[in-house]
């Protein structure tokens, strides 16, 4: 039998333990933007982690959304460059649609991904198939959301599966915007390194929940 | 290639660093805002403010620009990286003086989403902010797709010009009016040799075989449109040029221009005044009239090997305001 | 070390190509004089000329500071050679007014030969030509011997005090004074990391493991005073100051000075500014007070890696001419 | 039976070699001035030899002097750099002290020498021991006043010797003018590169004239 739910206190600890996966993913992900972009992928990630890092471990947070909206703040706040704001945005758009929830479960997270996504989509204007997050976010949101009545490990387990399937067919996609645009047909082969992020975001939650 | 031997401290604390010593270096007439910006001292009053901005690591630009008929101030990210939205809005503040802002920065989505998110919250508070954004890129996408295209070099010239304006007009109407029409005239092509590479990593940010050169690369090392075998400065920069003349601002006998051949870092000024000398042969043929040139490395990727072309077309307006004096760390003229 | 990505042509001919390049640039308000000079056009009657020169090779200067309010003209000589006899009386003959002309130039035993060779002949001419030698390098000799010092990096500042003065007074007498007054308050120190080459051979002007640097490296790659392993701008800068306050010119409490901080050519502007931050620092400290900055790469070596410092103490007059405003391709101030 | 002496045409043919072994020994003289100096010392022998080449290529001389002065001035007038003045001086003031001779013997050799060494003491004000072409030129110029009655070849070859030792004994030198005085004790071990230069000069002579 696996975890129904995630209360306010354990959500904080798996953004916790997202944040240190994150951290220790920089130059991973800083190769994968030398691949396409400038190199730096990597290095804002680790940043913004780090603030975020430090902004939920001193607090106690009221709810749900209290938590993520932290943690994206953290993340806007830091990090800068097209990742501060996209990631910072999905975790505060996402964040404020759990209104007052202090429990975490699968129709949580279908609500948390799919809000994040509209608020990318409408920060940035990139469309899926544009070669960015979303190309691994839109396909974990609607995984979510198919999945909405299972318990949250099962959930997510299959949404990062999904993640992780869109993040390999960024490969195929020509980038169209960011610093990987100018690349055009040479981007191919290469994934996307914020598809990389998403779905490690991910892949670090599923973590904590089956730990 | 063996790793470029940088004087620094904690690299990951380079953007910050800079930052206190380029306030250092305006000798009391900048001021540091907030946590990442530069604002220049005794701002003329009722003038629309001009606030330029964009990652670190390509100093002078952006924030060498602050200055005297230049920019009111400069928002700085980390190395390479959009300054955050908070640290804009920071700088918002403290330019405005009543007149509203004009947000003027090179074409990236992080930069665009960045200053967007500090224009919502500058309008809420009141800010009127209008934005022009730099697409001088040639080699980003075509003439149909110039909102595709990303800021290089060309951006002294534009701010250059906008900062003139800035001092000099009365509405934000007008001041986006002439940092458009500069925009709109400004063209640059690039050509790389060498990865410069990000303090925090040591890394270059791309690679390139020893013998080849790439057109277009960006100034962040972002790919180009043409590799080759390296070859001479007469071989290469009509290349550069036809692709340059073949774009959609028309240039021919009696054009007037600003010319700017920039360093990307590493490549020499003994090589830009090569090139500048190969260049100007071909302007010539062409009728092109230099009005003014620049030489330099001011809009750089940390040590990358290779160099830029950009020129402006002037009109009278235009002229005009190139003309005026300016003072900064990274361009004055007299 | 792979050889560096240059773009030129015959790379035999880059000294003379750079030439060509270089006055174009001037667009109009400099001619070339002979096989190897650039001297300012509508200079002013009645004045004593102002000439500078050197080696070319270290672009920007020394040609690059022809200007308005600086020199008046600059003989060159191939990369790193200092130019002939005959190079140098052309550019005397251009520039003299009936005022009689100074040679202000580096300390080079290369250098002083030839330009005394062209003062004879000058002088054969009727033409009265004084010498200011520049020895601004604290690196190459202790005070006590200071004819034995290089000039390096300090030039700049003595070249512009120079070339305002050079537009303001009436006699050759007054120039040489203000000259040598400048150059006497001036000091520098610099510091490799890797060097440069000359285009003609390819070959790095000398070898420094990768993980150290040399304190007091002139211009040239000529060695300096201390090796010592990488280190940090915070280890590194106390360090060349402490060797520099232990120079003959007592600079404390309320003393004023200009500063620079110059790359020799790969060191980014990014590292300048981060080493400036910690300059300023230990220079508030002593009550030191920086009346202006420069920064940037104006004396360069190549793509020689490394940075000096350098600082010329202000009297009011000394002062008055430094803020005179001033244009050319290497320096300019509104 | 050795040569006695050599034409005005001989000279100007000799100084052709000279030319010729100056402009192949670039190579070899940028690496002695890499090595305690700024590491141009090969490309402004190359560059002064080849524009002295031309000068006497295409000129008949009525005497000595004029042969030696031509290439001079043809070094003065090219190279720029304290080589330059330094070899530009030797063979202007060493070719004035011929007068109108036509015969060049030993010695004309040792009047060339001690003035073409006058003249560069002059003009640089370096004396034996500070590590330049000084110190092979003076002890071959007092070779060849020592050996001023003997033939041509003998003199000249005893010279080169001299010239090579001194050239050797700079080693031993801390350089004190030039761009190698920095250098200070560093410069130990290594020879001066115009002392080589000097010593290579003579070298050339002697295999045109023993040829
Ligand atoms: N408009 C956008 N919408 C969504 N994601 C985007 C957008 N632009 C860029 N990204 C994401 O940001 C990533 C790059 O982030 P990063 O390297 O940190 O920023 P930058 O491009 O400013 O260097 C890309 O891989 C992509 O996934
Ligand atoms: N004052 C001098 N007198 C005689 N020879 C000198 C003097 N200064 C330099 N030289 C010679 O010149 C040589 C250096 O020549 P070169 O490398 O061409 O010039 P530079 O020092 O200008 O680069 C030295 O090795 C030395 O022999
Ligand atoms: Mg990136
Ligand atoms: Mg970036
Ligand atoms: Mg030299
Ligand atoms: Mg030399």
């Amino acid at each position: 039998m696996g975890r129904q739910s995630l209360n306010t206190e354990e959500v904080r600890q798996m953004l916790m333990h997202v944040a240190d996966g994150m951290i220790a993913s920089e130059s991973l992900l800083t190769d994968a933007d030398r691949a396409i972009g400038d190199g730096d992928h990597g290095v804002g990630i680790e940043r913004g982690f780090r603030a975020a890092r430090e902004r939920v471990a001193e607090d106690r947070f009221e709810n749900l959304a209290g938590v993520f909206l932290a943690v994206g703040t953290a993340l806007v706040g830091s990090m800068g460059g097209a990742s501060g704001a996209v990631f910072g945005t999905f975790f505060r758009s996402g964040g404020k649609a759990l209104g007052v929830a202090t429990e975490w479960d699968s129709a949580g997270l279908a609500a948390f991904l799919e809000a994040g996504l509209d608020g990318v989509m409408q920060r940035g204007g990139a469309k899926p198939g544009d070669k960015t997050m979303i190309d691994a976010l839109e396909p974990a949101a609607a995984r979510a959301r198919a999945l909405s009545g299972e318990a949250l490990d099962v959930a997510l387990a299959s949404s990062v599966e999904a993640a992780q399937e869109g993040k390999e067919k960024t490969r195929n996609m020509i980038a169209t915007t960011g610093k990987a645009r100018a690349l055009g047909e040479r981007s191919l082969g290469h994934p996307d390194p914020g598809a990389l992020s998403m779905t490690l975001i991910l892949r670090f939650m599923q973590d904590y929940v089956n730990a | 290639m063996s790793a470029a031997k940088k004087i620094l401290n904690d690299p990951r604390n380079a953007a910050a660093e800079m930052l206190d010593g380029l306030v250092a270096a305006y000798d009391g007439e900048a001021r540091k805002v907030g946590s990442g910006s530069i604002v220049m001292n005794g701002l003329l009053e009722g003038k629309p403010a001009l606030l330029v901005g964009g990652g670190s690591g390509h100093e002078p630009i952006y924030h060498g620009l602050a200055g005297r008929n230049l920019a009111d101030g400069a928002a700085c990210g980390d190395i390479f990286a959009a300054p955050p939205p908070g640290v804009i809005l920071d700088a918002t503040r403290a330019v405005h003086r009543g007149k509203g802002v004009l947000y003027l920065y090179g074409n990236y989505a992080g930069d665009v989403m960045n200053f967007d998110m500090a224009a919502e919250l500058a309008a809420e508070e009141g800010i009127e902010v209008r934005t022009v954004l730099i697409w001088d890129d040639i080699s980003s996408a075509p003439p149909e797709r110039k909102k595709d295209r990303r800021g290089v070099a060309g951006l002294l010239m534009i701010v250059k010009i906008a900062g003139a304006a800035a001092a000099s007009v009365d509405t934000l109407d007008e001041l986006e009016r002439i940092a458009t029409k500069a925009r709109d005239q400004t063209r640059s092509l690039g050509v790389a040799m060498k990865a410069g590479s990000i303090p925090a990593t040591g890394k270059p940010t791309f690679e390139l075989p020893d013998d080849e050169l790439e057109i277009g690369m960006g100034v962040h090392g972002e790919p180009g449109v043409e590799r080759a075998k390296m070859m001479t400065a007469d071989e290469l920069v009509p290349k550069m040029l036809d692709r340059m003349f073949a774009d959609d601002l028309p240039l021919g006998d009696g054009d007037e221009v600003v010319f700017f051949v920039n360093s990307f870092g590493a490549t020499t000024m003994t090589e830009l005044l090569v090139v500048n000398g190969t260049a100007r042969k071909i302007l010539a043929e062409r009728g092109i009239r230099v009005h003014d040139s620049v030489l330099g490395p001011i809009v750089t990727c940390q040590e990358m090997a290779g160099f830029s072309l950009s020129f402006t077309k002037l009109d009278d307006e235009l002229k005009r305001y190139w003309d005026m004096p300016c003072s900064s760390l990274g361009y004055s003229k007299m």
